[in-house]
């Protein structure tokens, strides 16, 4: 167990680093810097998986999150909006009513979390190195089959992406 | 070369009786400056315009310009420089228009290097080119006040 | 193919960067101006006649020319370039036949005062009694550096707009006492 | 666990020089105010219309084909890794797997998603 | 007591996915919403690679599942994105709450 | 249906690509150009106002300041008018200094031109290196006129100044340079594939639209049209010299710009024979001229090939010694009569190498 | 003596500091930021010494000199530059959006320098020995595209907004081949560490076994740290000065040291991936390692400036089109060709 | 003619200063004085040789540091006013002067950016720079050399190291 202060302390750091730049993510009122937060909120939760011993995916988590993906959310706020940037991302009239359900959730899962004794899970034994090599080892013998649906998925996904999102041809001139 | 100049004089004179010529220059009035135009064009092959600017000869310069000037105010030339490139043929047309009312035929229909050149003359003299498409000033600011190279334009200079 | 321009283009770059560099040292070094050279004037006030030839040929009345009649010749009292407004063409210079006024091969002028930009060539007050163009006629030229250019009164002392140069500094007629500009 | 907790520090490190740059500048640099001092500067004569302006999709299929190819990487790495040891099916598993994406590839190639517009 | 525990991270992972939640049902822009949705799915993430390292650190199945995940939510964004521009050509807005399609 | 919006954004007056005061005001779409608006004027001196209130001679150092890139040849375009009005001789020795003189000019105008365009497409080394044979050009310009720029060289009925000694030699010299520099610039860069990409099929230009448009010089050359006004109407003495006229074929960037470069080998060639030819003639080098010019009343159109076209100059006298009307046809104002055109479909990048194969100098646009 | 010189003054200071009698953990944590210290100096004095070499290479290659007058050989102007720069005005445009304008040269630094930490510069002269060193750099080098956006959207000007659109189109494009193009390498060492991927290339350099790669490699490196021909992002003459139109001072002089910064980072890691990192090559031992590793370095960082003041600049959809149509497939194909090659090698045995 | 000019220039732009120590003002002064970085903005012909005759092979400002040619204000330091200023073109040369970032300086290069040179009658022209920025050096000439300008400079130089020079 990481019993380190120091690590107590990088996770309570982490963990109020996250939460705080998700709060903000969802109360900016100007879309663009709740995207930026959205990369602090990834970048810190990369610093968790390294807590967690999940070096490659926190790395990854750094190139796909908060390199690709922000960026591409990103380019869909520069394609659609328009003038008042300021005003970008203000709540819907459902506001009071989303509280509710979200303090309901959270109280469900909070039981949930808090009484199951996760410790008796716990296997106790430290995560080996070379985590990446294992991590190629079985995604191309274990789980081959969701391995190649993943490379599917993407297809599907970029096809289906390019075909919603290119512009049409035929209405050029209007 | 010479010869086919002062043929084809000839034989615009036969068709628009009403222009005045020299060696390689035509004085025509305004009204028929397009239709020549585009006889020149089309049929003597002056595709190419090299040259359109305007002269200003006001009333009280009288006998200093070479026309003579029957109006008060005077008036003023529009000088076109025409030459067909692949002929090697130049000439010159002339028109003149009063300076009360300086309006006149744009040429931009038959020559598309009229317009920026109409735009100039425009700016610095005033004239107004009838359908000319975009007939703005293109050298000046859009709120200045006057024409500057027409004969009367008064301004003080920056000098101390 | 591909790619053969480029590695062309590398070739010539390399060459240069190995080869002697074209660069005059300026200011350690000059590069030789030719003898025509359109600089600085200098003018000799013992030859001008005043004939005002060269004022009338500038083409943006530079010259400010000023002369008395003394005894039936005109002596020149004022001469004064406003090279502000100077093209530096040479009319005045080609249009003078006494080869009063001419260019030199002094080319920095640069001042930080707008009122030290005028050369003043000549200024003096005309002798009085009778000419006597010894004395009244000292070189004016940015040549010599004779302080005492002007006629008397104009300024206590003539004091050269300081530089980090050197070579600018003999400014022999800085004009009038320069003012401060706004800065 | 220290080599990461190493990355950390330089992150701190990182941020304070650039900020301690910017904040020390701000400190020590003269100012002024002028009438169009801190008027967006579009070569010396004020803008015209507004800037944030909408782009154009093919500007986002860079994006989208970038995310998705970035994802593919994170499979292709831990395979390169154990490439020596795994066996020719893992070689030929790979391979499908590159071939659909490269069908992608393709496929946003042919719809011109690759065009610059 | 100084240690983190499981429990932590899971407690964590509901919180993140609460506010995710939060954003997914309270933002007018679609957009945002998908934002929140990846929120929610690096909710899910902490706990995936919580469990991995508490539970089962030599399978892996954690790890790798969260790969899975991020594969997922990258196509998600971009499809989702996609549909969103589609939208917007047909609405020019992207305004949830202009868009009641439920009620045809 | 959603379009993607246009919007409008000012290239220039203050740009790098604009060659000076030069304003686009771009209507873009993306990256693309949807129109293009030129504002020019920012450099409007008044010279055809100026020019009213000063004689003859003194609007000789007015025309350098048009087209300060080849300002000789703004010289020998006026004086040529004036000439024509008056009926001047010019002597054989002075129309000579003048081909030479002018030639020179205009090779100073191209080398910038091939360097800017370099530039202007990226390329700083081809920029600086062509301004070091430039440098040397100037060197036998201020050598002869003593100016570096505004030469003020051409007189009425003659120049202004014979040859200085040794000269003709150091230009020969440069001559036998110039045409390994010139080989330089199209390793450096006519030969490079990304400057050939960059430019090759940009901006295409047909012969009618060029002819049609009034453009001249290698902009309407570019396009495959044979008018060059030294062949086509050899004024003073370029019947004597044997060179050819560069065309291009599909009137793109990359023609206009090869254009310029190969006129370059043939002005070096002009050079060289007419220094071959100067060393036989001796005799005056300004003709006989009256002091206080006086052109009879009238007017005169004369116009010449100047490095960036057809440089025509349109003289009114009336009589007195200052001109009544003096109007300049300036080639870049005209070429540039149809950038907007022109550049409608591409790139901002593509309106950069366009506007560079013009090739403008503003004062001259601008006047 | 030379060649452990900075490894001996390290132990010299971890020796001082346990004597001293501070608990282990301090003690690697004191020598790490000494460490980071160093290599903070190292980039800037490196960067500014960059600026000026880039400057001389430019004077050279352009038939003069370049600066000389400030300091022996110019070697002070930089300096100054950056103290002028310091003390100028950062003017904040009305219309700009604040926090980004002023958080983007702020942090343009960060991925610089943290990708720093992982490059071994001598044998035994890493700050921070990563196994999965060469993913961290990548994903490092990916953040710096949201940076260099932030300035470009944050500055509210037409050129900046071009000129982020721009880098965030053309960074992306090129990291793709960038990240694909060492797979070849990955798979032939089994490791993402950097010292054992240099380890590796004890008998051969890789750029000997993956010359397209390395080609692969370096035109995409170059094109992410915007140089020419690649450098549209500041294409002066198509879009003033991209997303740093509207920075001036530090602001700027951040954006210009993190190029230069960036620069060394791609020669740094081309150095190490394919050209052996600080191994001697010949055995030429006797020059220490780190000095190696400095020279092929540097001779990448000459090649990058000779390329600059050497090629025009491309066009913006001929870039995508290089990357997307050329570089990607051809990495593709690297990694293709490099597992058949493997496994042809393998069978055939040795 | 005038420009116009709403609020009355020339007017020195009032410098401020958060802290100010004077020793570290030399200092930068210092730093300042050997990295002017000029606007690359030129009017008519004395652009040609301020800023390219200047920069080329030759004449090689860039041995002082002075090349860093900076395509937009808010980077430069100093404005070469090479050129005739007209009046359509005075109000984005004040508005890129005021957009510069201080501490900025002003060259003006040539008779026409002095006083309007030989287009001072000209009913388009401002009469010189100085009448809508301040000039901290002047450079006549029409154009001056290379060498004239690189003497400007140094002349810029010698005042940012010393302001009193001016007042002799
Ligand atoms: S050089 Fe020309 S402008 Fe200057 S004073 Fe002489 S004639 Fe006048
Ligand atoms: S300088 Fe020459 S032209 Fe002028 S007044 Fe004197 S003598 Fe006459
Ligand atoms: S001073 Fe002379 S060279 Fe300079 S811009 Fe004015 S007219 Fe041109």
């Amino acid at each position: 167990m990481e019993t380190s202060i120091y690590s107590v302390l990088a996770f309570y750091v982490l963990a109020a680093v996250i939460l705080g730049s998700a709060i903000l993510v969802v109360s900016m009122r100007n879309i663009v810097h709740s995207v930026l937060f959205l990369a602090i909120c990834f970048i810190a939760m990369a610093g968790l998986f390294l807590i967690l011993d999940a070096a490659y995916l926190a790395v990854i988590q750094v190139l796909v999150y908060a390199g690709a993906v922000c960026i591409m959310i990103i380019f869909g706020v520069m394609l659609i909006q328009r003038t008042d940037m300021k005003q970008s991302n203000l709540f819907n009239r459902q506001t009071f009513m989303a509280g509710g359900v979200v303090a309901l959730t959270l109280a469900v899962s909070g039981f949930f979390a808090g009484t199951t004794a996760w410790a008796d899970l716990a296997a106790n034994t430290p995560v080996p190195e070379d985590s990446l090599g294992q991590i190629g080892q079985l995604l191309l013998s274990k789980y081959v089959i969701p391995f190649e649906v993943a490379a599917l998925l993407l297809l599907v996904a970029l096809v289906g992406a390019i075909v919603l999102a290119k512009e049409v041809k035929a209405n050029v001139d209007d | 070369m010479e010869k086919k100049i002062s043929e084809i004089i000839s034989e615009l004179k036969e068709k628009f009786p009403q222009i005045k010529t020299s060696e390689e220059t035509i004085s025509v009035s305004t009204e028929d400056l397009l239709g020549l135009m585009q006889e020149l064009k089309n049929s003597f092959g002056f595709n190419y315009l090299t040259n359109l600017t305007a002269a200003d000869y006001p009333a009280d310069a009288k006998g200093k310009g070479d026309g003579n000037e029957d109006e008060d105010d005077g008036e003023m030339e529009i000088v076109y420089n025409l030459t067909s490139v692949y002929e090697k043929l130049y000439l010159t047309v002339k028109a003149r228009v009063s300076r009360k009312n300086p309006e006149i035929p744009s040429v931009f229909p038959v020559w598309g290097g009229a317009n920026w050149q109409e735009r100039e003359v425009y700016d610095l003299f005033g004239i107004v080119f009838t359908d000319h498409p975009n007939l703005k000033r293109i050298l000046l600011t859009d709120n200045f006040e006057g024409y500057p190279l027409r004969k009367d334009y008064q301004w003080v200079g920056g000098r101390k | 193919m591909f790619g053969n321009g480029l590695i062309k283009g590398l070739r010539i770059t390399w060459k240069e960067f190995t080869s002697k560099k074209f660069t005059v040292q300026y200011p350690e070094e000059q590069h030789t101006k030719p003898e025509r050279f359109h600089g600085r004037f200098v003018f000799d006030a013992d030859k001008c006649i005043a004939c005002n030839l060269c004022a009338n040929a500038c083409p943006n009345n530079v010259i400010e020319l000023k002369s008395e009649k003394v005894e039936k010749k005109k002596f020149l009292t004022k001469y004064v370039m406003n090279i502000e407004y100077c093209l530096f063409c040479g009319m005045c210079v080609e249009a003078c036949n006494k080869d009063a006024i001419n260019f030199s091969l002094e080319h920095d002028m640069s001042q930080y005062n707008y009122d030290a930009i005028p050369l003043i060539l000549v200024e003096r007050e005309a002798p009085k009694p009778e000419p006597k163009p010894e004395e009244a006629t000292p070189e004016a030229s940015g040549e010599k550096a004779e302080p005492k250019v002007k006629g008397k009164g104009k300024q206590k002392e003539e004091t050269p707009a300081a530089s980090a140069d050197k070579s600018a500094s003999d400014e022999v007629a800085a004009g009038k006492a320069p003012e401060k500009e706004g800065q | 666990m220290s080599d990461w907790a190493g990355v950390l520090i330089f992150l701190a490190v990182a941020v304070a020089f650039g900020a301690g740059g910017i904040v020390t500048s701000f400190i020590i640099h003269p100012r002024s105010i002028a009438n169009q001092k801190f008027e967006a500067y579009e070569c010396g004569v004020p803008t015209i219309g507004t800037t944030w302006v909408r782009f154009r999709t093919s500007y986002f299929l860079y994006a989208l084909m970038f995310v998705i190819f970035d994802v593919e990487t994170i499979y292709l790495f831990p395979w390169a890794i154990k490439y020596q040891s795994l066996g020719l099916f893992a070689f030929i598993e790979m391979m499908i797997f590159l071939f659909i994406l490269i069908v992608g590839l393709w496929y946003a190639w042919k719809e011109g998603a690759l065009e610059w517009k | 007591m100084l240690t983190i525990s499981l429990t932590h991270y899971v407690v964590l992972s509901a919180i993140l996915f609460s506010i995710g939640l939060f954003g997914v049902l309270s933002k007018k822009n679609a957009i945002s919403v998908l934002i929140c949705i990846e929120l929610m799915l690096n909710a899910v993430n902490i706990n995936l690679i919580a469990f991995s390292k508490y539970i089962t650190p030599n399978e892996f199945i954690g790890q790798i599942f969260a790969i899975f995940v991020i594969t997922v939510a990258a196509a998600e964004v971009g499809v989702g994105l996609a549909i969103i521009i589609a939208i917007y050509r047909n609405k020019l807005s992207v305004n949830l709450d202009e868009f009641d399609w439920l009620k045809w | 249906m959603l379009r993607t919006e246009t919007y409008t954004m000012n290239f220039g007056p203050q740009h790098p690509a604009t060659h000076g005061v030069f304003q686009v005001v771009l209507t873009l779409d993306g990256e693309k150009i949807v129109k293009a608006e030129p504002v020019c004027g920012y450099l409007h001196r008044g010279i055809e106002k100026l020019a009213e209130s000063r004689t003859y001679q003194q609007v000789i150092p007015y025309t350098d300041r048009m087209d300060y890139l080849a300002s000789m040849l703004q010289n020998w375009g006026y004086v040529m008018a004036v000439e024509k009005l008056m009926g001047l001789e010019v002597p054989e020795r002075a129309e000579y200094l003048r081909v030479i003189s002018g030639e020179l000019s205009r090779l100073a105008s191209h080398v910038l031109a091939t360097g800017v365009y370099a530039l202007d497409v990226g390329g700083f080394t081809g920029f600086l290196l062509c301004f070091r044979e430039r440098e040397r050009m100037m060197d036998l310009l201020e050598e002869l006129t003593g100016s570096r720029m505004t030469f003020s060289y051409a007189r009425f009925g003659g120049v202004a100044d014979d040859a200085p000694e040794g000269w003709l030699e150091k230009l020969d010299k440069l001559m036998d340079d110039m045409p390994g520099y010139i080989d330089e610039y199209d390793g450096l860069i006519t030969g490079n594939e990304i400057f050939q990409a960059r430019t090759k099929q940009v901006g295409g230009l047909s012969p009618e639209t060029a002819i049609d448009y009034s453009l001249s010089g290698p902009v309407l050359r570019g396009s495959g049209i044979n008018y060059d006004l030294r062949k086509a109407k050899p004024y003073s003495i370029y019947d004597r010299f044997d060179f050819e006229v560069p065309v291009g074929k599909n009137g793109d960037c990359f023609d206009r710009y090869f254009c310029r470069v190969r006129e370059m080998r043939q002005s070096v060639r002009i050079i060289k024979q007419a220094i071959e030819q100067i060393k036989e003639i001796d005799g005056p080098i300004k003709g006989k001229v009256p002091k206080a010019l006086k052109p009879p009343k009238g007017d005169a159109y004369a116009e010449i090939e100047s490095s960036k076209g057809i440089l025509g100059f349109y003289v009114v006298s009336d009589g007195t010694n200052k001109p009544h009307r003096v109007h300049v046809r300036r080639p870049s104002f005209i070429n540039l009569g149809y950038l907007d055109e022109m550049s409608r479909g591409w790139l901002i990048a593509d309106l950069v190498a366009i506007l560079g194969s013009i090739d403008i100098v503003l004062g001259e646009v601008d006047c | 003596m030379l060649e452990n010189l900075f490894t001996n003054i390290a132990g010299l200071l971890r020796n001082l500091l346990d004597s001293a009698g501070v608990p282990p953990l301090w003690n690697d944590v004191t020598l790490l930021v000494v460490k980071l210290v160093a290599i903070l100096v190292f980039i800037l004095i490196n960067a500014l010494w960059l600026v000026l070499m880039e400057r001389k290479v430019a004077g050279y290659m352009q038939a003069r000199i370049g600066p000389n007058r400030v300091g022996p050989w110019g070697l002070l102007q930089t300096t100054c530059d950056i103290g002028k720069l310091i003390s100028k005005e950062i003017p904040i445009p009305k219309s700009a959006d604040k926090i980004l304008f002023l958080l983007a040269p702020a942090l343009v630094f960060v991925p610089p320098l943290m990708i720093f930490a992982a490059i071994p510069f001598g044998k035994d002269m890493v700050a921070l020995d990563l196994n999965i060193g060469l993913f961290y750099v990548f994903a490092l080098a990916s953040l710096t595209t949201i940076i260099f956006w932030m300035g470009g959207w944050g500055s509210n000007n037409k050129y900046s907004l071009l000129g982020s659109m721009r880098v965030v189109a053309q960074m992306v494009s090129y990291e793709l081949p960038m990240i694909l193009s060492v797979l070849g390498v990955i798979m032939l060492v089994g490791s993402m560490n950097l010292t054992e991927i240099i380890a590796a290339q004890q008998n051969m350099w890789f750029i000997v076994t993956q010359p397209i790669a390395f080609l692969i490699f370096f035109i995409a490196a170059v094109a992410e740290c915007n140089r020419t021909p690649f450098d549209l992002v500041e294409g002066e003459s198509e879009i003033i000065n991209g997303p740093y139109t509207e920075y001036g001072g530090m602001g700027f002089a951040m954006f210009f040291l993190a190029e230069y910064a960036s620069i060394m980072i791609i020669s740094a890691m081309a150095t190490t991936i394919f050209l052996g990192g600080w191994l001697a090559p010949f055995g030429l031992t006797f020059i220490p390692s780190w000095l190696w590793f400095f020279l092929k370095m540097y001779v990448l960082i000459f090649v990058v400036m000779w390329f600059r003041w050497t090629f025009p600049r491309i066009r913006v959809d001929q870039l995508m089109g290089f990357g997307w149509k050329i570089l990607v497939p051809l990495s593709l194909a690297n990694v293709f060709v490099t597992g058949i090659g493997m496994y042809i090698y393998r069978a055939i045995g040795w | 003619m005038e420009v116009t000019n709403d609020k009355g220039m020339p007017m020195p732009s009032e410098l401020k200063r958060l802290v100010h120590f004077a020793s570290l003002e030399k200092v930068l002064n210092m730093a300042r004085a050997h990295s002017i970085w000029p606007l690359g903005f030129g009017l008519a012909c004395c652009a040609i040789e301020a800023l390219m005759g200047t920069n080329g092979p030759r004449y090689d400002l860039s041995r002082f540091g002075y090349e860093v040619m900076r395509p937009t204000p808010r980077q430069a330091d100093v404005m070469v006013v090479a050129g005739t200023i007209t009046t359509k073109s005075a109000p984005f040369v004040l508005r890129l002067w005021e957009q510069m970032a201080e501490p900025k300086w002003c060259i003006a290069v040539g008779s026409c950016a002095i006083s309007g040179g030989p287009f001072v009658d000209s009913y388009f022209v401002v009469p010189g720079a100085r009448q809508i920025i301040p000039v901290d050096v002047y450079v006549p000439g029409c154009p001056p050399r290379p060498d004239a300008i690189i003497d400007g400079f140094l002349k810029l130089r010698a005042k940012i190291l010393d302001p009193k020079v001016v007042e002799l």
